[in-house]
């Protein structure tokens, strides 16, 4: 059986799971609230790329739809998200993630 | 089998989805200064048929709705019952907390029955797609209600961290759900639990079953996901703390049953000792933590951490008497903890103006009825006998003990002793007699309205019957448990396995 | 009739609560209420003694109902020799806790008298239930009324001796409450005729079992309490109001003790007695020894208590007969004494204000009744023959000195060193120079509710002296199945109180 | 068995005086007080002379008292010879004492308190004297310590009274320990407590020796010893006198500490089979008699001499018992009883004429002031000291004869006993040089003699003091052998009159010693002069209460203040619950550290956990099937 000349799903898997790390880390070093929140959205097309992969393997469109449904949720996140880093804003006046610290132990 | 119509199927979640459409919709039509009580009321008795609807359901035959996407069984209608009665009380709770200057609050009642829609569709998907909408439906709901109070410093930061973190574990849920339809080709939780066991790659079955965990134990506020239940409680306007310690953690426990107990059951090896190890964190953490705690709220949000560990030692009970006991507990639980917030609501102000332990300094000499209705709750949450919180106690270590984890029982009954000491400190507090001079003697309690008292009645009375007459509810949660069993496995799957199941 | 006694008897203090509770808090009204609900109890289990045939023992007035089905708890409640006269003590004292509370409680009548009647409700409770989770639940919840009195009514710092008494009994009940849950995994039964048939027969491995009747002993030692678990008592003593620190100490546990650790593992309980033998009589000494040096009165009474509880824990674990009914009919002699000296010493603090020994001083001019009811009731409690603690203690210690000569001497040393802290007491208190504080105050002798309460507790005290075969003949048909059963077990001999078969 | 005497009425008189005196005393004018106080001793005695006349021994049981499995105890009532005696000298005196209070009480306003209690005691004795079995025996043994506690500390305002009283009581309860540990003996041996029972039981194996019986013989003893005070716990009795002077009388003298004579007595039968406890018992009573008589010598305080002189006759007693001569030792009981009442009540006279003092040294020349009492006090001390023919030759020459024919450790004690005959009559006669002769030291003259009330006990107890030998001399072994057995070495007649002429010789020797040191010459403290090392000694009574204190008092209240309460109670028990509290709060502090309020440490904490998770569950597979490659063939 010779190499198939499509790269092997694998290596599609193995990049969904270095991108959703990139976004894990992006979370914890990043200090502005825009950048950590990109970062999760990162983490959410990751996911995508894993459900692409495992559809197109299943050959099952359910994995797309369900990719569909991850960006519209995605999109109504970034909505709140956006509204409350505003809020957050208005209120301390700062998008340092370490400076909202007013509720601690 | 599906002889009766999908609709009904979902009829609690519509009947809720319309009440909050009309909210929104009334609420924009009215003139921005006229009161908004009246939107309260509305979202009250819509939430009231749905409660209905969900018992009505019980009459219909067992079955699943939308090409095997939706469910009703009694385990469903058990949950749908108990977040309906969440809400209610809770929006009768904030009738009378909001204050009245307080701008949109339509958006607010609305913002509870959506949330309610989330946490119902939660608890009836039995596809993973529904389970991560509804899942997401009812967290950008309370993600929104935690930063209500925008005008004080701690109301957005409450919403921001819960957001952050709350999508990054909702991450980790869905990158589980992908795992878990690369290793099975299906979404559906049913064929899950068929296919999952003989799956070709079991390294991708056992990583979905970690990554959901994660996701999963984050939104119950579990042991080493909890950092972020006692800075959102604080921030969050407290009748929503009582919507979001309850209703979504009662969802999010409906799920998880789901997760281990049907799709999973082949995995108790493993599943069975992290949720001993987690049970056992989240109870020791959320105790020692809240031993030194002096602001109320963050105290109970620790009593809330160590209440979560409380039920998974429920996950040690094998079969039916493990669910029924997860399941008694989440009632006995909500019931417990939707009072002693209301409570919190009327004595520690809207805007936290008392929020330390020392305000509540005799309370009981001031209003007795607020005072030994405070001292009758934390008395639940200790475990006393002929109290909801002893029964979902005692029901839960029972399963434990049964499921041959005696060590998890004892360290969890230990805890609830350790837990007594910071109860007693807030509940004498309240007993204590007020030296006159004490500041918190002279700033008089908000007059109670009728919504609250309904509230904190319903509450009471819930408390007490499952604490004196829990067979009722334990019947429910039984029969509930007994249609969560997987259906049997088919016989034998075919010996060779097919690497690739290639379906048309 | 017969069957309803005991749930009328349960239920009567319980109405008297609830009516207390919404009736208004004017002129006296919860107090006369509480009078009248403790006097209809006291009525109602007078029912007991009368109807109880000693012909042939075992439980009589038995009421078995099924309460909830799935863990299957049943409201089995019954009395026999053993707790017979337990419940008429419990009947007795609740009036003369009324009585005695009627001038010491000013503030909150309502709150303070509905908590007493339902501390007096969980009291019948543990007497009579014969489910372990019956009896359980009563346990607990003896527990929360006396803590939030000692907390509302604290002399000096009531919370913090309130949470230690909680704590110190509510820890160690989880391992209990585990222990019970195990037994029933292994016989499937609460009841404790069944569970006492189970275990004889084997049902539970003999190593599990070990553990189980630690778990057992632990709580009700604390309970009782025995020498080195007695933190809480001497605070107690010393902060709770008077009618309930009388009821605290000494019965529930040595009951519990009898009942279901002897009653219930006869094999391990005869294994430990040693050691509860040497913890009673260190007991006894350490209590004699720091009641001799104690400054404030409520704390030395306490320590005298703890020296005659370890008395009776010592005849408890003889595993004789006489032992066995000496310990019993010691325990209501021991009741009926502490009860008095608490109301005596109540009428002191009233009149008097100061609970220091040393501010007294030649009081028996001043309040000459008062001063004869002391002497009386203490000659009662150093075990003076013709009155009531002679002949308990004289059962135990003949008894015990069959076992061990050398403990039961050790224990006889009590003897004197009791007479030494109680005349030293009255030497201090009532005889003497006339201290300034006596001279000064414009004291007044006993009033009729006090003497109302006092003079027939001394009658009573001279009957159980005289006559006690009234209360033997009774209370000896309980411990006669553990005696023979211990006779029959073959490596067992037949452990009466005389070795050599010389009798009459 | 015939016909019922109605034992049960001679001790129940007496309660029914205290109850009526008791609660009504306070209203009831004075006489009808003394009147019910009068009957109750005189109504138990008629029915004691009553009961005499029938055949002896006569026991009557009114049913059970206590059942319990094996353990069973009759309220039993037995008259025999013995306890008829004793009940005689106790209703007989008990009544002349009453009749005696009457007067001295007069005017005390604890009147009916005092009478009370007084027929409190009087119920007491009588039923431990009447009482069939060992534990009624105890009930009234208790009882009459209580009775002495209550009228040791009549005057309570006073605290030395009151200290007395305690002091007295808490002795006494360390002789009942030793009593209740010799009851347990002998429940666990014999199963039974009553005596008739115990007789034949022991009766029954004779090869039962050693061991047991002396334990249960000693324990007994040191009862005795506790109730009679003999040698280690005798501390209380001269203290004792700061009660009234007829509570002395009746109590300190003549029936209360006697009671471990009848105790020793009734319980021959144990104490003949072990003469190791006989021996004990000899040589503690000739103990205790010089002890004390030497104390005596220098006493200032009339009281306290007689109450040393009581300890020494008791000392006669015991060691009367102790070489099994129990009658001659019962004898000497009652005739002590006699005249030491009499010589009580005769002093409690001369402090009622001098006006409540009570120091020799002050007192003189009375016998001119108080003649009645003067003839009435000599007849006493000529008959404690043993003038020839006096109650007390008789009765302390048999228990001195019979000492003598014991053995070799029988001489020794007889020659003690001879030594403290000489000294008892020494510090008599001091006694009585003191207070009546010499001219009068107290500065206020007006002594005047007692009411007749008070004169009329004293002449009776004269005559009985006299003639009380006569009644025994020769017939009383024979009366009390059927109880008590009968002693079989009879001196030969020679010896027998030698021993009397010493004993003689020894009470002379001690009246002309009195007579030249405090007759010629006025001065009290002649006899300190030789050897004032001795005489400080003695007047501190050897040291031995605050020796007592010293060893036991001091140890046991610093033991429990400093080491038990606060060390075990307050550092130990109470430091471990507070270090228990102590590591809850501290882990809850740190824990509390946990939640620093940034967002991305909270994050760092979820995605550990996520990490370990995830190692957790893949683990077995990443390294246990590594050999497993990716199956993912891709097409």
């Amino acid at each position: 059986m010779h190499l198939s000349p499509e790269v092997p799903l694998v290596w599609y898997l193995l990049l969904s799971a270095v991108l959703f790390c990139l976004g894990v880390v992006g979370f914890l070093i990043k200090r502005n609230l825009i950048t950590v929140f990109m970062s999760i959205e990162l983490m959410l097309n990751a996911v995508n790329l894993s459900f692409v992969t495992f559809a197109h393997q299943w050959h099952d469109v359910k994995g797309q739809i369900f990719v569909f449904f991850v960006m519209v949720v995605a999109a109504a996140e970034a909505a709140v998200g956006l509204a409350i880093i505003i809020a957050v804003f208005r209120a301390r006046a700062t998008l340092a993630v370490d400076r909202i610290d007013l509720m601690k132990l | 089998m599906n002889s009766i119509p999908d609709i009904y199927r979902i009829l609690p979640e519509v009947i809720l989805t319309i009440t909050g459409v009309l909210v929104m919709l009334i609420d924009a039509s009215l003139a921005p200064l006229t009161s908004r009580r009246t939107l309260g009321w509305f979202a009250t008795i819509g939430t009231g048929v749905a409660y209905l609807a969900s018992v009505w359901q019980l009459s219909l035959p067992m079955g699943t709705g939308y090409s095997g996407t939706v469910e009703t069984s009694p385990f469903t209608v058990f949950f749908h019952v108990l977040i309906c009665g969440i809400v209610i009380v809770t929006l009768l709770l904030s009738l009378d907390a909001l204050p009245e200057d307080s701008h949109h609050q339509g958006e607010y009642y609305a913002l509870m029955v959506f949330g309610a829609v989330g946490m119902c569709l939660l608890t009836a998907a039995t596809e993973l797609l529904v389970v991560f909408i509804g899942l997401e439906i009812s967290s950008i709901s309370t993600y929104i209600l935690a930063g209500y109070r925008k005008q004080t410093g701690k109301g957005p930061e409450a919403a921001i961290k819960y957001f952050l973190l709350g999508s990054f574990a909702t991450a980790f849920l869905l990158y589980g759900i992908a795992m878990v339809f690369g290793a099975t080709g299906t979404t559906s939780i049913y064929d899950i639990a068929r296919q999952a066991a003989t799956a070709q790659n079991q390294l991708l079955v056992e990583g979905a079953l970690a990554m959901m965990l994660v996701g999963i134990l984050f939104k119950v506020s579990a042991a080493p996901f909890h950092v972020w239940t006692p800075d959102v409680y604080e921030g969050a306007p407290s009748p929503v703390v009582a919507l979001m310690s309850t209703g979504p953690k009662a969802a999010a426990f409906a799920f998880l049953l789901r997760l281990l107990y049907e799709m999973f059951p082949h995995l108790r090896h493993l599943w069975s000792p992290v949720l001993w190890v987690v049970a056992v964190l989240s109870m020791t953490i959320g105790n020692l933590a809240a031993l030194r705690q002096q602001n109320v709220k963050r105290m109970l949000a620790y009593s809330a951490i160590a209440h979560a560990g409380y039920l998974l030692a429920a996950f040690a009970g094998f079969g039916s008497t493990g669910i029924a006991a997860a399941t008694f507990y989440t009632a006995a639980y909500a019931a417990m903890n939707v009072g002693i917030f209301a409570l919190v609501t009327i004595a520690g102000g809207y805007n936290d103006e008392r929020p330390l332990i020392a305000d509540y300094k005799g309370l009981i000499y001031r209003s007795p009825l607020l005072g030994s209705l405070i001292i009758f709750f934390l008395i639940s949450l200790i475990g006393i006998p002929f109290t909801g919180g002893f029964f979902g106690k005692f029901y839960s270590f029972t399963a434990a003990v049964g499921g041959g984890a005696v060590i998890l029982a004892v360290i969890g009954l230990l805890n609830s002793g350790l837990a007594a000491a910071y109860y007693l400190r807030l509940a004498f507090a309240v007993a204590q007699r007020p030296d006159e001079e004490d500041r918190a003697v002279r700033t008089p309690i908000a007059p109670i309205g009728l919504g609250i008292i309904t509230a904190l009645a319903l509450a009471t009375i819930a408390t007490l019957a499952l604490g004196i007459v829990p067979g009722g509810a334990l019947h429910a949660a039984e029969t509930g448990a007994h249609t969560l069993q997987p259906s049997p496995a088919p016989a034998s799957v075919p010996a060779e396995v097919t690497v690739i199941q290639t379906t048309p | 009739m017969d069957s309803m006694i005991l749930t009328l008897i349960l239920l009567a203090p319980l109405a008297g609560a609830i009516l207390v509770a919404l009736l208004p808090d004017r002129s006296k009204l919860p107090a006369w209420l509480a009078l009248i609900s403790t006097l209809v109890t006291f009525g109602l289990a007078l029912h007991l003694p009368a109807h109880y045939d000693a012909a042939h023992p075992g439980f009589q007035f038995v009421v078995n109902k099924p309460w909830i089905e799935n863990p299957a708890i049943f409201y089995h409640v019954g009395v026999d020799g053993l707790s017979l006269w337990l419940v008429v003590l419990v009947g007795l004292l609740g009036p003369i806790g009324v009585l005695a509370s009627w001038k010491a409680i000013q503030r909150r009548e309502k709150v303070y008298y509905s908590l007493f009647l339902v501390q007096q409700t969980a009291m019948l409770g543990v007497f009579i239930s014969l489910d372990l989770m019956v009896y359980y639940g009563f346990w607990e919840l003896s527990l929360v009324p006396m803590a939030i009195l000692i907390a509302m009514y604290g002399r000096k710092n009531g919370p913090a001796a309130a949470t230690k008494f909680f704590l110190f009994t509510f820890i160690p009940s989880a391992p209990l409450l585990v222990a019970i849950l195990y037994l029933y995994s292994r016989t499937g039964s609460f009841q404790f005729p069944d569970l006492r048939t189970d275990i004889a027969v084997g049902a539970v491995p003999a190593g599990a079992l070990f553990w189980v009747a630690l778990a057992f002993l632990f709580a009700f030692a604390v309970k009782v309490p025995v020498f080195p678990l007695h933190g809480w008592l001497a605070d107690t003593f010393s902060e709770a109001p008077v009618a309930m620190a009388m009821v605290v100490a000494g019965k529930l546990g040595l009951y519990s003790m009898l009942r279901f650790h002897v009653g219930l593992f006869p094999v391990q309980a005869h294994n430990i007695a040693p050691l509860l033998i040497a913890l009673g009589v260190i007991g006894i000494l350490y209590g004699a020894c720091l009641a001799l040096v104690q400054r404030d009165y409520w704390r030395f009474l306490a320590f005298a208590a703890m020296s005659h509880l370890g008395l009776i824990t010592v005849g408890v674990y003889g595993f004789t007969l006489t032992g066995w009914t000496g310990a019993t009919y010691q325990i209501l002699n021991n009741e009926l004494i502490d009860a008095a000296l608490f109301v005596l010493l109540g009428a002191l603090e009233i009149r008097y204000a100061t609970s220091q020994i040393a501010a007294y001083g030649g009081l028996a001019n001043r309040v000459p009744r008062l001063a004869t009811l002391f002497v009386i009731v203490s000659l009662a409690m150093i075990g003076l023959p013709m009155l009531n603690g002679f002949i308990g203690e004289f059962l135990i210690l003949s008894s015990t000195f069959t076992i061990s000569h050398s403990w039961a001497i050790a224990a006889t040393v009590g003897v004197i060193l009791s007479a030494a802290y109680m005349l030293w007491m009255i030497q201090r208190v009532f005889y003497g120079t006339e201290s300034k504080l006596a001279a000064e105050s414009p004291a007044t002798d006993l009033r009729l509710s006090e003497q109302l309460v006092l003079w027939p507790i001394a009658v009573l005290l001279l009957i159980m002296g005289v006559a006690p075969n009234l209360w033997l003949r009774t209370i000896e048909t309980a411990p006669k199945p553990i005696v023979l059963q211990q006779a029959r077990s073959a490596d067992q001999p037949a452990v009466t109180s005389v070795p050599m078969e010389v009798q009459r | 068995m015939n016909e019922s005497l109605h034992l049960w009425l001679i001790p129940l008189l007496p309660f029914i005086g205290f109850l009526l005196n008791g609660l009504l005393g306070r209203r009831l004018p004075k006489a009808v007080v003394s009147a019910i106080a009068l009957l109750a001793p005189l109504g138990s005695f008629l029915v004691v002379l009553l009961a005499s006349r029938a055949a002896l021994p006569h026991s009557e049981s009114y049913g059970n008292w206590i059942t319990v499995g094996p353990l069973n105890i009759d309220l039993t009532f037995v008259l025999d010879q013995l306890s008829l005696i004793m009940l005689l000298v106790i209703t007989g005196v008990g009544f002349l004492i009453h009749i005696y209070s009457v007067g001295y009480m007069h005017d005390d306003e604890g009147y009916w308190r005092y009478f009370a209690y007084l027929n409190l005691f009087l119920f007491f004795m009588t039923t431990l004297v009447l009482a069939g079995n060992a534990l009624l025996m105890f009930v009234g043994w208790e009882g009459v310590g209580l009775a002495s506690y209550l009228l040791i500390g009549f005057w309570f305002q006073k605290k030395s009274a009151s200290d007395a009283g305690k002091k007295a009581f808490i002795v006494n309860r360390i002789g009942d320990f030793g009593f209740l540990i010799g009851l347990f003996l002998l429940l666990a041996n014999f199963g039974t407590l009553s005596f008739s029972d115990l007789a034949q039981k022991i009766a029954a194996n004779p090869t039962m020796t050693g061991g047991v019986l002396t334990a249960i013989a000693l324990c007994l003893f040191i009862g005795a010893t506790g109730k009679s005070a003999q040698l280690p716990l005798y501390v209380w009795l001269p203290d004792a006198m700061e009660g009234p002077t007829p509570v002395s009388a009746l109590i300190h003298a003549a029936t209360m500490v006697t009671a471990g004579v009848y105790m020793v007595a009734r319980t021959h039968f144990i104490f003949d089979r072990s003469p190791l406890a006989l021996s004990v018992v000899a040589i503690i009573g000739a103990a205790t008699a010089l002890f004390a008589a030497t104390i005596g010598l220098v006493q200032t305080d009339i009281k306290r001499v007689l109450a040393y002189s009581t300890v020494s006759q008791l000392g006669y007693m015991f060691l009367g018992c102790g070489v099994a001569a129990y009658s001659a030792a019962i004898f000497h009981l009652m005739t002590h009883a006699f005249f030491k009442a009499l010589l009580f009540l005769a002093a409690g006279s001369v402090i009622h004429a001098m006006g409540g003092e009570q120091d020799m040294r002050k007192m003189g020349g009375l016998r001119t002031k108080t003649p009645i009492t003067f003839w009435t006090m000599t007849m006493a001390v000529l008959a404690i000291s043993g003038f020839p023919f006096m109650s007390a030759f008789f009765s302390k020459d048999a228990i001195l004869a019979a000492a003598f024919a014991s053995g070799s450790l029988g001489k020794l004690l007889w020659f003690v006993g001879l030594v403290t005959a000489g000294l008892t009559a020494f510090y008599m006669f001091r006694l009585w040089y003191l207070t009546f002769f010499g001219e009068t030291r107290s500065h206020d003259a007006h002594s005047h003699e007692s009411p007749w009330s008070m004169l009329g006990p004293l002449a009776i107890l004269a005559v009985l003091s006299v003639g009380g030998g006569w009644i025994g001399a020769g017939r009383f072994g024979a009366f009390l052998s059927p109880v008590l057995g009968t002693k079989t070495e009879e001196l030969t007649g020679s010896l027998e009159y030698i021993m009397m002429a010493l004993a003689v010789a020894a009470g002379a020797l001690g009246w002309f010693l009195a007579h030249r040191m405090y007759h010629q010459r006025s001065a009290a403290a002649q006899l300190a002069a030789p050897a004032p090392a001795g005489y400080n000694l003695l007047q501190n009574k050897y040291y031995v209460d605050e020796f007592y204190n010293l060893i036991v008092v001091k140890p046991l209240l610093t033991l429990s203040k400093y080491f038990l309460e606060w060390v075990v109670d307050f550092a130990i028990l109470g430091g471990l619950a507070w270090l228990l509290a102590g590591i809850a709060s501290l882990s809850g502090a740190i824990l509390q550290r946990w939640q620093s309020g940034n967002i991305r440490s909270y994050a760092a904490w979820l995605a550990l956990g996520a990490a370990v998770l995830l190692y957790f569950v893949l683990a077995p597979h990443v390294f246990g099937a590594a050999s497993l490659h990716l199956g993912m063939a891709g097409h």
